[in-house]
C-alpha cells in the first residue's frame, strides 16, 4: 500500500469532521471516496495533503507516517492535491500557474520537459501560457488545475471534486482524463459528488456517512449495492 | 445629599468623570465596531468636540446644553468628509482615513492662533457637573442598548457576518457604516467636550495617537457582544492605573500590550454574551 | 527656482518611495496593514546612529546594521502576533487592531528607554559637498536616497517578476493553501516577506534619518502618515503605484509649501488621499485584481 | 401570464471580457425558470446584476414593470427579489431563528425613534417576526434547530436556512445559485420537492444549476447562456434537443441520458 490511513480523525474547531478513518490505497489504483457533503470527504483530502491538522490517527505513505508533516513537504515528498473549486492562482499566467506546479524542480531541461508533456495533454492550455488564469473558462481552469498538479508528476494524486460546477459536456472530458492518467498506471484517491462516473473508473471504493467509512469493497460491487443505488446513484 | 456622599464625590470627583467621559468614548467606538467597521478616529473627534466645546464656552455666552450640541456637530460634519468615501470599500480604508484625520487636526491645533498652539487652551469653565456626564452615559448606555435589541440591531449584528447577504436582504449598508460614524462622532465629540469642562485645559497631545488607541482598548478589552462591554473594559481600564500606581507611567505599555493579549487570546473580550433579541415562540 | 522645487519635489518623493516600498510589499503579499512598519523605520535609523557614534563605525558598515536589525525586528514581531492570527484564520481588522496595539506598546518602551530627545548623526558621516546639475543642487544625502530608491525599486521588481522567490511570493499573496499544495513552504515566504520589508524600512530610516538628521524614536510613526497616503493613492499592495504615489505626494507637498503656504505642507498628504478615496478608491492606477466566481 | 422580470439586452464587461452580452430574456410570474451554462457563461453575473450586486453596462432589467437597474441592492429587496448564493453566505454567529428574522428586514417598519425609545410598537413587530420566521423555518424543515447557531449547521440544513432567510422577505421573485451543489439524489429530490411547495405559495423562481435531472423536472423554462451570449430559449424539451445547447453544453451523451429518462417519464404517464 503506497498510502494508508488509519483511525483518522479530523475536526474544524470544536466541530469533528472525520470521526476514525481506515483506507489504503495501493500503487496504480484509482480509489474513490463518495458519500453526502457534510460526511467528510474533502476533509480527509485536506487532512492528508496537511492542510488540516489531524487530531489522531496515522498517515503513511510508503510506510513513513506524514501525519505531522506540514503541507509543503507532503507535497514534496509527492503527494499532489487538486483541490476543491480548481484554486488556479488568478491574476498569474498560465505558464506562471503550471510552473509552480513543478516548484522545486529548478531552471533547465527537466522543467521544459514535464511542461511538454503537461501541454501535451492539454493542447488548449498551450494558446493561452500568457493569460491570468481567472479569465480562462471554468474547464480550462481545471485542465490549469490539473496540469499544475501533473507537472510536480506526484506518486499519488488527490483529486477533489474535479467535475464540480462544470457543464455536462466538460464532466464528460475531466473523466476521460482521468481515465487516461489511469491507464497510464497512476495512483489516484478521488473524492467525487458525481458516483455514478467515479464508481465506474475506479478500482476501489469507499462511502462515507457522517465521518465514519459505512461500506468499502470493490467499486463494481459497490456499484451494484442497493443501499448505495439509493442513496447516491439515484438510478429509478 | 448626606454628608459623606458628598465627601465622597468630592474626592474621587476627577476619577468618577473620567469614568464617565471614557464610558462614553468606548460606547462610540462600540458603535463603529458594531456594523463592522475600525475607526481610528474616536481621539480625533474627542479633540473636535472638546476644542469646539471649549472656543464655545471661551468666546460665546451660549449654555452649556448648546456648547454640547455644538461639540456634537462638529465632529459629525469632519466624520462625513472622511467616512462618506470609504463607505463602499472595506473596514481597513477607514481605519487609515480617520487616522490620518487625528494627524492632520493636530498639525491644525498646533499652528493655528485661536486653538491657543501646541501649549492649548487653558481657563475652560468647569461645567460639567458629576450629574449631567452620569447622565448622558446612563441615556447613551440605554439608547445603543434598545436600538442594538431591535431590528436596526439585528441588521448590524448581519452586516458584522456577512456584509453582501446583509445587502442582499434589504439592508442598507452604507446608510449603516454612515450613521453608525456619524453617531460615533457625536457621542466622541460630547464626550471630548465634558472632558474639556471637567479638566479645563486642553492640549494637542491629549488627542494623538495614544488616546485614540486606548479607545479602542476600552472595546476590545469589553469585547463587542453587547454595548455594556466597551462601558466595563473603559471602567476597567480606567480604574486599573487609579489601584495599581506603578501603572499610571506605563500607560501606553500596558494599553498597547491588553490590545496585543486580548486580540490573540479572548477575541470576544470579557464580556462576549451577545444581546438575545427573539426567543423562540411557544 | 521651478527646477529646484522640483528636484527637492523628487527626492521627497523618493523617500517617501523608499519608505512605502517595505509597507507596500507587506499590505500585498501577507495581506495585512502593519501599522509596526514605522517601528522598523525607527529601529533601522536608531541602530545606524548608535552604530556610527557609539562604536564608530562607518556609515557603509551601520548601514546594513540597522537594516538587518530592522529585518529581525519585523520577522519576530510578524511570529509572534501575525502567525497566530493567520492560523485561527482571522477577520483582517483583528490583524490591524493587534498591530496597533503592538505599536503603541514598541514606541513606549522605546520612548521610555531612549528618551524622546533629538539625535543627530556625528559631523562627517556623509560627505559635506553638493552636486550642481545646472541651476539644481543636490547633496549627498539626497543623492544617496535617490539612487538607493532607484536600486531597491528596480531590485524588488526583478525579484518579484523574473525569480523563483518572487513567483513563490506571488502565490502565497493570492492564496497561501493554492501555494502550500505547490510544496511552497508559506510561514518561509511570510518571513521572507517579513525580511524584506523589515530591510527596506530599516534602510529607509537611516537614509531618511541623514537626510533630516532628527532622529527620536516617533519619527516612523511621523512617516506613517505618508506610508499610508502612499498605499491608497497607489493602490493597496501595488509596487509600482506606491512609487508613483509616493513621488507625486513628494512633488504636491514641496509646491504646496513653496507657492502656498508651509503649513499647508502636512496636509496636503491626508488631502490626496481623501481625494483618491473619493474619486478612485482603487488607487491612481486603479488595477483591480483579476478574479472571477 | 405575465412578466415578472424581463431581462432585456443586458451586457456586463470584466476588464474588457464580455461576462454578459447582450442577453435578454423574460421570466413569467408563478413559473419556474432555469438558466444553465457551462461554467463562466454569465449565469452568476447575470444573478448579481439582477439583485445589484454589480452595476449593468448596458440594457434595462424590469420588475414588475420597473427599471431597477438603478436602485441599490437593498431597495431591491424591497421590491421583493430575493436571492441564496453558490458558496452559502449565512451568518455563522447568529441563531437560526434571528437569521431568518433578519431575511424580514426589508418589510420590518418600526421607526427608528419607537426601537431607540423602546416603544411598543417596534416589540410587537419583534414578536410577530419572531412567530413568522419560525413558520418559515417550519416550512423548511428546521424548526426544532431555531436556536442554533447557524454557523453549526450541517451544509445541507445551511442551504435551507438560505432559503428560509429569502423567503422571510415574503419575495415575488426567488434567484437560487446552484441550490443542489453538492447534495446527493436523495437530497437533491426533497429540495426539488420543497422548490415546488415554494412556487404553490405563488413565489417565481429563477434557478442557476448544473444538475440536468434537478432543472428538466422542475422547470417549465429555461434560458441557455454560453460565453456571456444567450444561446437557446424556450421548454426543456426544446432546450434538450437543440443542437447549439449539445454542441456546447450538455454533449452529446448527457443529451442520450436525458432523453432516455424524458422517454421513460412519458412511458409511465
Amino acid at each position: 500500500m503506497i498510502l494508508e490511513v488509519s483511525r483518522l480523525e479530523l475536526a474544524y474547531g470544536h466541530t469533528r469532521a472525520v470521526k476514525g478513518i481506515d483506507l489504503a490505497v495501493a500503487a496504480g489504483q484509482v480509489v474513490c471516496l463518495i458519500g453526502a457533503n457534510g460526511a467528510g470527504k474533502t476533509s480527509i483530502l485536506r487532512g492528508i495533503s496537511g492542510l488540516l491538522r489531524s487530531c489522531r490517527g496515522v498517515i503513511r505513505f510508503d510506510g513513513r507516517d506524514i501525519s505531522h508533516l506540514p503541507a509543503h513537504e507532503i507535497a514534496a515528498a509527492g503527494i499532489v492535491q487538486v483541490p476543491e473549486g480548481r484554486q488556479v492562482f488568478a491574476s498569474l499566467s498560465v505558464a506562471e500557474n503550471l510552473r509552480l506546479g513543478a516548484f522545486l524542480v529548478p531552471h533547465g531541461a527537466e522543467l521544459t520537459r514535464r511542461l511538454g508533456a503537461v501541454l501535451g495533454r492539454f493542447p488548449v492550455l498551450a494558446k493561452k501560457l500568457g493569460v491570468a488564469a481567472g479569465l480562462l473558462s471554468g474547464g480550462e481552469q481545471q485542465m490549469v488545475a490539473l496540469g499544475r498538479a501533473l507537472m510536480a508528476e506526484p506518486r499519488v494524486l488527490l483529486l477533489d471534486e474535479p467535475s464540480m460546477g462544470l457543464a455536462p459536456m466538460l464532466v464528460e472530458q475531466i473523466f476521460s482524463i482521468i481515465a487516461d492518467l489511469k491507464r497510464e498506471g497512476r495512483t489516484i484517491l478521488l473524492v467525487e459528488q458525481n458516483a455514478e462516473a467515479a464508481l465506474e473508473i475506479a478500482d476501489y471504493a469507499y462511502v462515507l456517512e457522517s465521518g465514519r467509512v459505512s461500506l468499502s469493497g470493490p467499486a463494481a460491487e459497490i456499484a451494484h449495492d442497493p443501499a448505495v443505488i439509493g442513496a447516491y446513484l439515484g438510478r429509478r | 445629599m448626606p454628608i459623606w456622599l458628598d465627601d465622597f464625590l468630592w474626592t474621587y470627583q476627577t476619577l468618577i468623570h473620567s469614568l464617565g467621559i471614557n464610558g462614553l468614548l468606548a460606547l462610540s467606538m462600540y458603535v463603529v465596531l458594531a456594523v463592522g467597521q475600525l475607526s481610528l478616529g474616536q481621539a480625533a473627534f474627542m479633540g473636535l468636540g472638546a476644542y469646539t466645546g471649549a472656543l464655545l464656552s471661551l468666546h460665546t455666552g451660549l449654555p452649556f446644553a448648546l456648547v454640547l450640541a455644538g461639540s456634537a456637530v462638529v465632529p459629525v460634519l469632519a466624520a462625513a468628509a472622511v467616512g462618506l468615501p470609504t463607505l463602499r470599500l472595506t473596514g481597513v480604508y477607514l481605519a487609515i482615513a480617520t487616522i490620518g484625520l487625528g494627524e492632520v487636526l493636530r498639525v491644525i491645533y498646533v499652528n493655528a492662533e485661536i486653538t491657543g498652539g501646541a501649549l492649548g487652551l487653558g481657563g475652560i469653565p468647569g461645567r460639567s457637573a458629576t450629574w449631567i456626564i452620569l447622565l448622558l452615559l446612563a441615556g447613551a448606555l440605554g439608547g445603543v442598548w434598545l436600538v442594538g435589541r431591535s431590528r436596526f440591531g439585528r441588521a448590524m449584528e448581519a452586516m458584522r457576518g456577512d456584509q453582501t447577504a446583509a445587502a442582499v436582504i434589504g439592508v442598507n449598508v452604507p446608510a449603516y457604516h454612515l450613521g453608525a460614524l456619524l453617531a460615533s462622532a457625536a457621542l466622541a465629540g460630547v464626550a471630548g467636550a465634558l472632558s474639556a469642562h471637567s479638566s479645563t485645559f486642553i492640549s494637542p497631545d491629549d488627542y494623538a495617537f495614544e488616546a485614540a488607541v486606548t479607545i479602542l482598548s476600552f472595546a476590545i478589552l469589553g469585547g463587542i457582544g453587547s454595548p455594556l462591554g466597551p462601558v466595563v473594559g473603559a471602567l476597567v481600564l480606567t480604574l486599573l492605573p487609579e489601584l495599581l500606581r506603578p501603572l499610571h507611567d506605563f500607560r501606553g505599555v500596558f494599553n498597547g500590550l491588553i490590545i496585543v493579549l486580548v486580540v490573540l487570546f479572548l477575541p470576544r473580550g470579557i464580556l462576549p454574551w451577545p444581546m438575545t433579541r427573539l426567543r423562540k415562540p411557544l | 527656482m521651478f527646477a529646484q522645487q522640483l528636484a527637492n519635489g523628487l527626492v521627497l518623493g523618493a523617500t517617501y518611495a523608499l519608505f512605502a516600498l517595505g509597507f507596500t510589499l507587506m499590505v500585498g503579499v501577507l495581506r495585512v496593514i502593519n501599522l509596526t512598519y514605522g517601528f522598523y523605520f525607527t529601529l533601522g535609523a536608531l541602530v545606524a546612529l548608535a552604530g556610527c557614534r557609539d562604536l564608530g563605525l562607518s556609515l557603509w558598515l551601520a548601514l546594513p546594521l540597522g537594516m538587518l536589525a530592522a529585518g529581525l525586528a519585523a520577522v519576530i514581531i510578524d511570529t509572534a502576533l501575525l502567525t497566530p492570527l493567520r492560523r485561527a484564520r482571522a477577520p483582517e481588522l483583528a490583524s490591524l487592531m493587534v498591530t496597533l496595539g503592538a505599536v503603541l506598546l514598541l514606541y513606549s518602551v522605546l520612548s521610555m528607554g531612549l528618551g524622546t530627545e533629538i539625535r543627530r548623526f556625528p559631523l562627517g558621516t556623509l560627505p559635506a559637498g553638493a552636486v550642481m546639475l545646472g541651476e539644481v543642487r543636490l547633496g549627498a544625502a539626497q543623492i544617496l536616497i535617490v539612487v538607493t530608491t532607484l536600486v531597491m525599486v528596480l531590485g524588488l521588481w526583478v525579484l518579484l517578476s523574473r525569480t523563483r522567490l518572487g513567483l513563490a511570493l506571488r502565490a502565497v499573496a493570492e492564496n497561501p493553501d493554492a501555494a502550500s499544495l505547490m510544496a511552497i513552504s508559506v510561514p518561509r515566504m511570510v518571513m521572507a516577506t517579513s525580511l524584506l520589508s523589515g530591510v527596506l524600512a530599516g534602510a529607509a530610516g537611516v537614509l531618511i534619518g541623514l537626510n533630516q538628521n532628527a532622529i527620536q524614536p516617533y519619527m516612523g510613526e511621523t512617516m506613517m502618515l505618508r506610508g499610508f497616503a502612499v498605499i491608497i493613492i497607489g493602490g493597496l499592495g501595488d509596487v509600482r503605484g506606491a512609487v508613483a504615489a509616493g513621488l507625486v505626494l513628494g512633488v504636491a507637498e514641496v509646491m504646496a509649501a513653496g507657492y502656498i503656504d508651509s503649513m499647508v505642507k502636512d496636509g496636503v498628504a491626508f488631502t490626496l488621499m481623501v481625494l483618491v478615496l473619493w474619486l478612485k478608491p482603487a488607487g491612481l492606477l486603479g488595477r483591480a485584481r483579476v478574479t472571477r466566481a | 401570464m405575465t412578466a415578472l422580470l424581463e431581462v432585456s439586452r443586458a451586457s456586463k464587461q470584466y476588464r474588457g471580457l464580455a461576462a454578459v452580452d447582450d442577453v435578454s430574456f423574460t421570466v413569467e410570474a408563478g413559473r419556474v425558470h432555469g438558466l444553465i451554462g457551462p461554467n463562466g457563461a454569465g449565469k452568476t453575473t447575470l444573478f448579481n446584476l439582477i439583485s445589484g450586486l454589480v452595476p449593468l453596462d448596458e440594457g434595462n432589467i424590469l420588475f414588475e414593470g420597473r427599471d431597477i437597474a438603478p436602485l441599490p441592492i437593498h431597495a431591491r429587496a424591497g421590491l421583493g427579489i430575493a436571492r441564496t448564493f453558490q458558496n452559502i453566505r449565512i451568518f455563522e454567529d447568529m441563531t437560526v431563528l434571528e437569521t431568518v428574522a433578519a431575511g424580514a428586514h426589508a418589510r420590518l417598519s418600526a421607526p427608528f425613534w419607537h426601537c431607540l425609545l423602546g416603544l411598543p410598537r417596534s416589540r410587537a413587530e419583534e414578536r410577530r417576526v419572531a412567530a413568522e420566521a419560525l413558520e418559515a423555518l417550519e416550512f423548511v424543515g428546521l424548526a426544532d434547530r431555531a436556536q442554533t447557531r447557524a454557523g453549526d449547521l450541517a451544509y445541507g440544513e445551511q442551504r435551507r436556512l438560505e432559503i428560509a432567510r429569502g423567503l422571510a422577505s415574503r419575495p415575488r421573485l426567488l434567484l437560487l445559485d446552484e441550490p443542489a451543489a453538492g447534495m446527493n439524489p436523495h437530497e437533491t429530490a426533497d429540495l426539488a420537492c420543497l422548490l415546488r411547495r415554494v412556487c404553490e405559495r405563488g413565489v417565481t423562481l429563477l434557478l442557476v444549476e448544473h444538475d440536468m435531472g434537478f432543472i428538466m423536472t422542475l422547470c417549465c423554462r429555461l434560458t441557455v447562456l454560453n460565453f456571456g451570449r444567450r444561446i437557446a430559449c424556450g421548454t426543456p424539451q426544446e432546450v434538450r434537443t437543440n443542437p447549439a445547447v449539445i454542441e456546447a453544453y450538455l454533449g452529446t451523451k448527457a443529451a442520450a441520458r436525458l432523453a432516455a429518462r424524458a422517454g421513460r417519464e412519458e412511458g409511465w404517464q
